[in-house]
């Protein structure tokens, strides 16, 4: 686990206070190795706990619908501060309530895929695991092999609007992040059918997606509404479906790739097969990314008269 | 009351509908009388007053209700509704052959045996009057195993009072005591004008070998509290009706847990001093 | 009736056929890279001694959803309901954990005392459990703090040991001693029992050392107010999954699913950590945050459950810890428990 | 079974355009399938990808959405929206593998009966040729644990 540098530990404890953020929301060391936990610094002689390195996977905006009207600092890497965009262009959080501390971030850690490759429990990883630039010494196993899927999709390692800098900023990728949805959009229907009905049958309904995901702030969610009530919540695959296919479409337009439901899902289900098609279905007919522009209005909120039309009988 | 093991207890009894009337002049309460379709199971059926049941439509869902009828009613199994969520939606849109499903009776009773020989006091508030109904029509059926009755009963204006025949019935007896009681001014009402602390205050029942119970909104409770404190009652001798959120009704599915209890199986009837060891979370 | 006996490795084949005649076998299996328990096919082998899988295996006996009722549709009217039978099949479940095994006295207090549940009372009716002591505990467990440990039997009908060169099978409860009595195997020596007890020294010999949790349903006792439940709930995301994981929580929900000619009443998973679990028709919610939320959570299982059955929610398998996307560790937040002074709770804050 | 099988198709229509042809082709006593149920909502914007979904999960073979043409909007702009909403969607239904020609979208004014008849014709066709719906759709089997 890596502390913060000083020099950042002091300006957060700064900000503190001097009163200019209520709450700092931040990593720290979790009880489980290899894995940080989010942090809520109050004090400035708090700031010491705060760590940041490749153990710190969760997407810490989502928390940010708790603090409306608080003045909040926060640590973002870049995937974290693509959704921040989306957030703030539906309104829902302004720039000027946030201290940003931005992580110039290589890719995070798959800790089930470090449990598989060494085959063992995660308390007896080795240390040496830990890829080059983090703590523990000398690496044996390069970081492309150990850091998440999603993270090999990347679209932005570092964030671009920041009051603060850890770390130096990787090169950006800019991978070909859709390859995959092209290859599944290849397959016939029922390949594509026997495919996702596959995947979503890991799914056991427990909604961290939601509950993780930035941009799911309804304040009830189509999943509990009792009038119309719209779903039974049985793990019957068409239920899955319908939870599943409902809660992503809800994000067509405004998913900004952060893939952090995708990170933290318990069962492992790749959600991003799912999220990567509207955001490319976005791309394509819309030009938009709702990760890049704050002040642009989300694609489903407007529209052009010479929108494609070709789909209707 | 025995837990029955040969019945399965999510199983409801099939009912029919006898009649439908509207209760309160807005048309948001409507009272059912209920008849079993199967003798043997209205044979079977034996409650006391403060037992609910679960209502339960098919397709729909369930909600539990306080039962509105005594058992010295026969032939009389009777629940009012609210309309408030999905199922009591449904039910208000049903009518008389109508069929329906029904669980119970569950939980437990007011303290019937507690008050004998003691003089009861009824408070109640808004639609909180359906059990207590149940409860002032046993206590009169077996009037001579109490001491004084004395009910008061308030609503925001005299058409949201409930049961108005038996209030005029009770009210025209000369062996209880029946205070009906508006929040505001009404033309032409002639009875109390006040809210049911305010009203209770004057009345000053006294606490002496008396036993109070106490239903009607949050917000009514609250302030009747601190009345019948003043005016001297303990809080072993207050009771009243819990109604949270339940679902399976027999102690199984966690959602009315409060505390070490389950309003649906130790409750919904509890006295204050019970209430008073257990976390507020109702 | 020996209590004991040995189930050498070339009789381990014969021994699963065995069983597979006695009911359908569920056991560990891989599943989609998960490791669970899973109804094995015809010709799968389980998966024995990898740890605990990732999910409880208390859907056997309290599945995720069940019908518990059906019905029929005619014309506007649902004739009544007919009871869903649960299946009724004989099953042997091998290879529980010895925590999870601890998991069924309890939840057979909740659902067969008072008001007798059908649906898992069939289902614990019906099935054999098999516990495997537990060779292999991490640092996440901590069931010797509830007073269990990685060869306690409690719950389970039959015990398996390895040792060398096979299994120490030991009967439990008079189901398991018949079911043995059946299976043609050979008791178990002096030597086999030995090798058992010595495996069963060196699991314990691996557990952390951990302050027990005995009595901390006293502590519990006047810190409801205590502003550390809001501290505890403020990482967690409110996603259930430390309920869904774990082999004690047993809330469910029951809803209508109306199909085209009928429907059917079903009864699923539910959890105290959703903020819509407790929500009156009227929009009061009792437990309006997660602060309190987390609070039941830890009050139902280590003091309302103790002072109701006298038994513990919790067995201390560690999966609502290791499942967690946010790493909140019940651990932690007992011992913040441990150390709350009483005082503190008039502060207020939930 | 098979031989009986009618597909069971509901069709949204926006109340100022759709609605009002389908009226024209009644009174124009047009012939076409009577396999559509017809929903009357305020405006193609009016249907949420989740009511059509639902549709779907609850047994219907087939969902047809018709609004007025782009640039009639009784709402001056409501059917653009609903276009950009409905190209996604029916895009999203294909890629997760609902067989194309579940979901349908069209526009129809209140003159065209005629147009009516014949969409309501070819989408019952192509519904029938798709058979019955079975892959959002709940089963009760499938509840049984």
């Amino acid at each position: 686990m890596s502390q913060l540098p000083a020099e950042v530990r002091a300006c957060i404890a700064e900000w503190l206070a001097q009163g200019e953020i209520d709450l700092f929301i931040g990593y720290e060391a979790s009880s489980l190795p290899f894995q940080a936990t989010p942090a809520f610094i109050r004090q400035p002689e708090e700031v010491d706990r705060l760590i940041w390195d490749a153990t710190c996977e969760n997407n810490l905006v989502s928390f940010l619908k708790r603090y409306r009207g608080q003045k909040v600092g926060i640590m973002l890497k870049g995937c974290d501060a693509r959704s921040l965009v989306s957030l703030m262009r539906e309104g829902q959080w302004i720039r000027e309530r946030l201290r940003i501390v931005a992580a110039a971030c290589p890719g995070v850690l798959d800790v089930r895929r470090m449990v598989e490759l060494a085959h063992t429990e995660i308390e007896n990883l080795p240390g040496q695991l830990l890829p080059q630039g983090w703590q523990h010494g000398e690496t044996l196993t390069p970081l492309a092999d150990i850091r998440h899927v999603t993270c090999a999709l990347c679209l932005q390692h570092t964030p671009t609007d920041y009051d603060l800098l850890v770390g130096d900023p990787p090169p950006e990728e800019h991978p070909d992040s859709f390859a995959a949805v092209r290859e599944i959009e290849a397959l016939s229907s029922d390949e594509r059918w026997q495919f996702f009905t596959q995947e979503l049958s890991k799914c056991n309904l427990c909604y961290t997606c939601r509950n993780t995901c930035p941009m799911c702030y309804c304040n009830v969610c189509f999943v509990d509404q009792d009038a119309p009530r719209w779903f039974t919540a049985t793990t019957a695959p068409p239920d899955i479906h319908f939870y599943q296919v409902m809660r992503t479409f809800h994000l067509a337009g405004r998913c900004a790739g952060c893939y952090a439901c995708t990170r933290v899902c318990p069962q492992g289900v790749n959600l991003w097969l799912l999220l990567d098609k509207l955001r490319a279905d976005v791309w394509e007919l819309y030009q938009d990314d709702a990760g890049t522009n704050p002040d642009a209005k989300p694609p489903l909120t407007t529209y052009r008269e010479e929108d494609d039309n070709s789909f209707v009988l | 009351m025995a837990p029955c093991n040969c019945h399965n207890p999510y199983l409801p009894y099939p009912m029919v509908i006898r009649q439908v009337t509207d209760e309160v002049e807005d048309r948001s309460i409507k009272t059912y009388d209920l008849a079993f379709r199967e003798s043997a199971d209205a044979e079977a059926f034996r409650w006391q007053p403060g037992q609910f049941c679960e209502l339960s439509l098919l397709g729909v869902g369930e909600a539990p209700f306080g039962i509105a009828s005594s058992p010295a009613e026969p032939e009389l199994l009777r629940f009012s509704v609210k309309k408030a969520g999905v199922v009591t939606a449904a039910l208000h849109r049903l009518k008389a052959g109508d069929q329906i499903g029904l669980r119970g009776p569950l939980g437990n009773a007011f303290p019937l045996e507690l008050m004998r020989a003691k003089n009861v006091l009824i408070i109640g508030g808004g639609f909180a009057f359906t059990t207590l109904r149940a409860l002032i029509v046993s206590l009169l059926d077996q009037r001579a195993d109490y001491g004084d009755i004395t009910v008061i009963y308030g609503a925001r204006t005299p058409g949201l009072l409930m049961y108005r025949s038996d209030l005029d019935a009770w009210q025209s007896r000369s062996d209880m005591r029946m205070i009906q009681t508006i929040d505001q001014p009404y033309v032409g009402w002639e009875g109390q004008v006040g809210l049911v602390p305010a009203v209770l205050e004057q009345t000053a029942p006294s606490p002496s070998a008396t036993i109070a119970i106490v239903c009607g909104p949050p917000i009514m409770i609250r302030f009747t509290m601190p009345v019948l404190a003043r005016l001297g009652f303990e809080n072993q001798q207050i009771y009243t009706s819990l109604e949270n959120r339940m679902k399976c009704g027999i102690g199984k599915c966690g959602r009315c847990n409060i505390g070490h209890k389950y309003v649906c199986l130790d409750g919904p009837v509890f006295s204050m001093a019970e209430l008073s060891a257990l976390p507020p979370e109702y | 009736m020996p209590e004991a006996y040995h189930l050498p490795s070339g009789q381990y084949d014969a021994w699963l056929a065995t069983l597979r005649r006695h009911g359908r076998l569920i056991a560990p299996v891989m599943r989609e890279g998960e490791y669970r328990f899973d109804v094995l096919a015809d010709d799968e082998l389980p998966m024995l001694g990898r740890g605990l899988t990732r999910r409880s295996p208390k859907w056997v006996f309290f599945p995720q959803h069940e019908a518990m009722l059906r019905f029929r549709r005619q014309a506007d009217d649902y004739a009544s309901a007919e009871v869903a039978q649960p299946n009724n099949t004989p099953q042997v479940l091998l290879g529980v954990a010895p925590c999870d095994a601890a998991s069924l006295p309890m939840l057979d207090r909740i659902f067969m005392d008072n008001y007798h549940d059908p649906y898992y009372a069939a289902r614990r009716r019906n099935t054999l459990v098999i516990a495997l002591a537990c060779a292999r505990p991490t640092s996440t467990c901590f069931c010797h703090a509830l007073g269990g440990g990685p060869a306690d039997a409690a719950g389970a009908d039959l015990l398996l040991t390895v040792i060398d060169g096979g299994y120490l099978l030991e009967t439990i409860t008079p189901a398991g001693q018949s079911a043995a009595a059946g299976w043609g195997l050979d008791p178990a020596d002096g030597d086999h029992r030995e090798q058992a007890t010595r495996a069963h020294a060196v699991a314990v010999e691996k557990l952390k050392p951990i302050e027990s949790l005995a009595g901390i349903e006293a502590k519990l006792e006047g810190l409801f107010n205590h502003p550390l439940w809001r501290e505890a709930a403020e990482k967690c995301i409110a996603c259930g999954t430390c309920t869904y994981n774990c082999p004690e929580c047993h809330c469910f929900d029951i809803r209508d699913l109306p199909l085209a000619d009928g429907g059917e009443r079903v009864r699923g998973w539910d959890a105290c950590m959703y903020a819509q679990f407790t929500v009156h028709a009227s929009g009061h919610n009792p437990r309006p945050d997660q602060g309190a939320r987390w609070r039941q959570r830890i009050m139902h299982k280590f003091s309302y459950l103790p002072a109701n059955i006298g038994l513990y929610g919790c067995v201390g398998c560690g999966r609502c810890i290791t499942s967690c996307p946010v790493r909140l560790d019940i651990r932690q937040v007992l011992d913040a428990v441990r150390r709350a002074l009483p005082e503190e709770a008039s502060r207020g804050t939930v | 079974m098979e031989e009986t099988w009618e597909p069971k198709i509901v069709a949204f229509l926006c109340n100022w355009c759709s609605y009002a042809g389908a009226d024209l082709a009644g009174s124009s006593r047009l012939q076409y399938p009577p396999n559509v149920r017809v929903v009357r909502v305020p405006c193609s914007g009016r249907v949420s990808p989740i009511i059509i979904v639902a549709a779907l999960r609850q047994g219907m073979d087939g969902v047809l959405v018709s609004g007025c043409h782009p640039g009639d909007c009784h709402y001056l702009a409501g059917n653009y929206y609903a276009r950009r909403r409905f190209t996604l969607l029916q895009r999203y239904l294909e890629y997760l593998g609902i067989e194309p020609g579940r979901v349908q979208f069209t526009w129809i004014s209140a003159s065209e009966g005629t147009r009516f008849a014949e969409v309501i014709t070819e989408v019952t066709e192509s519904v029938r040729a798709l058979g019955p719906a079975q892959r959002l759709t709940i089963n009760p089997r499938e509840v049984q644990p």
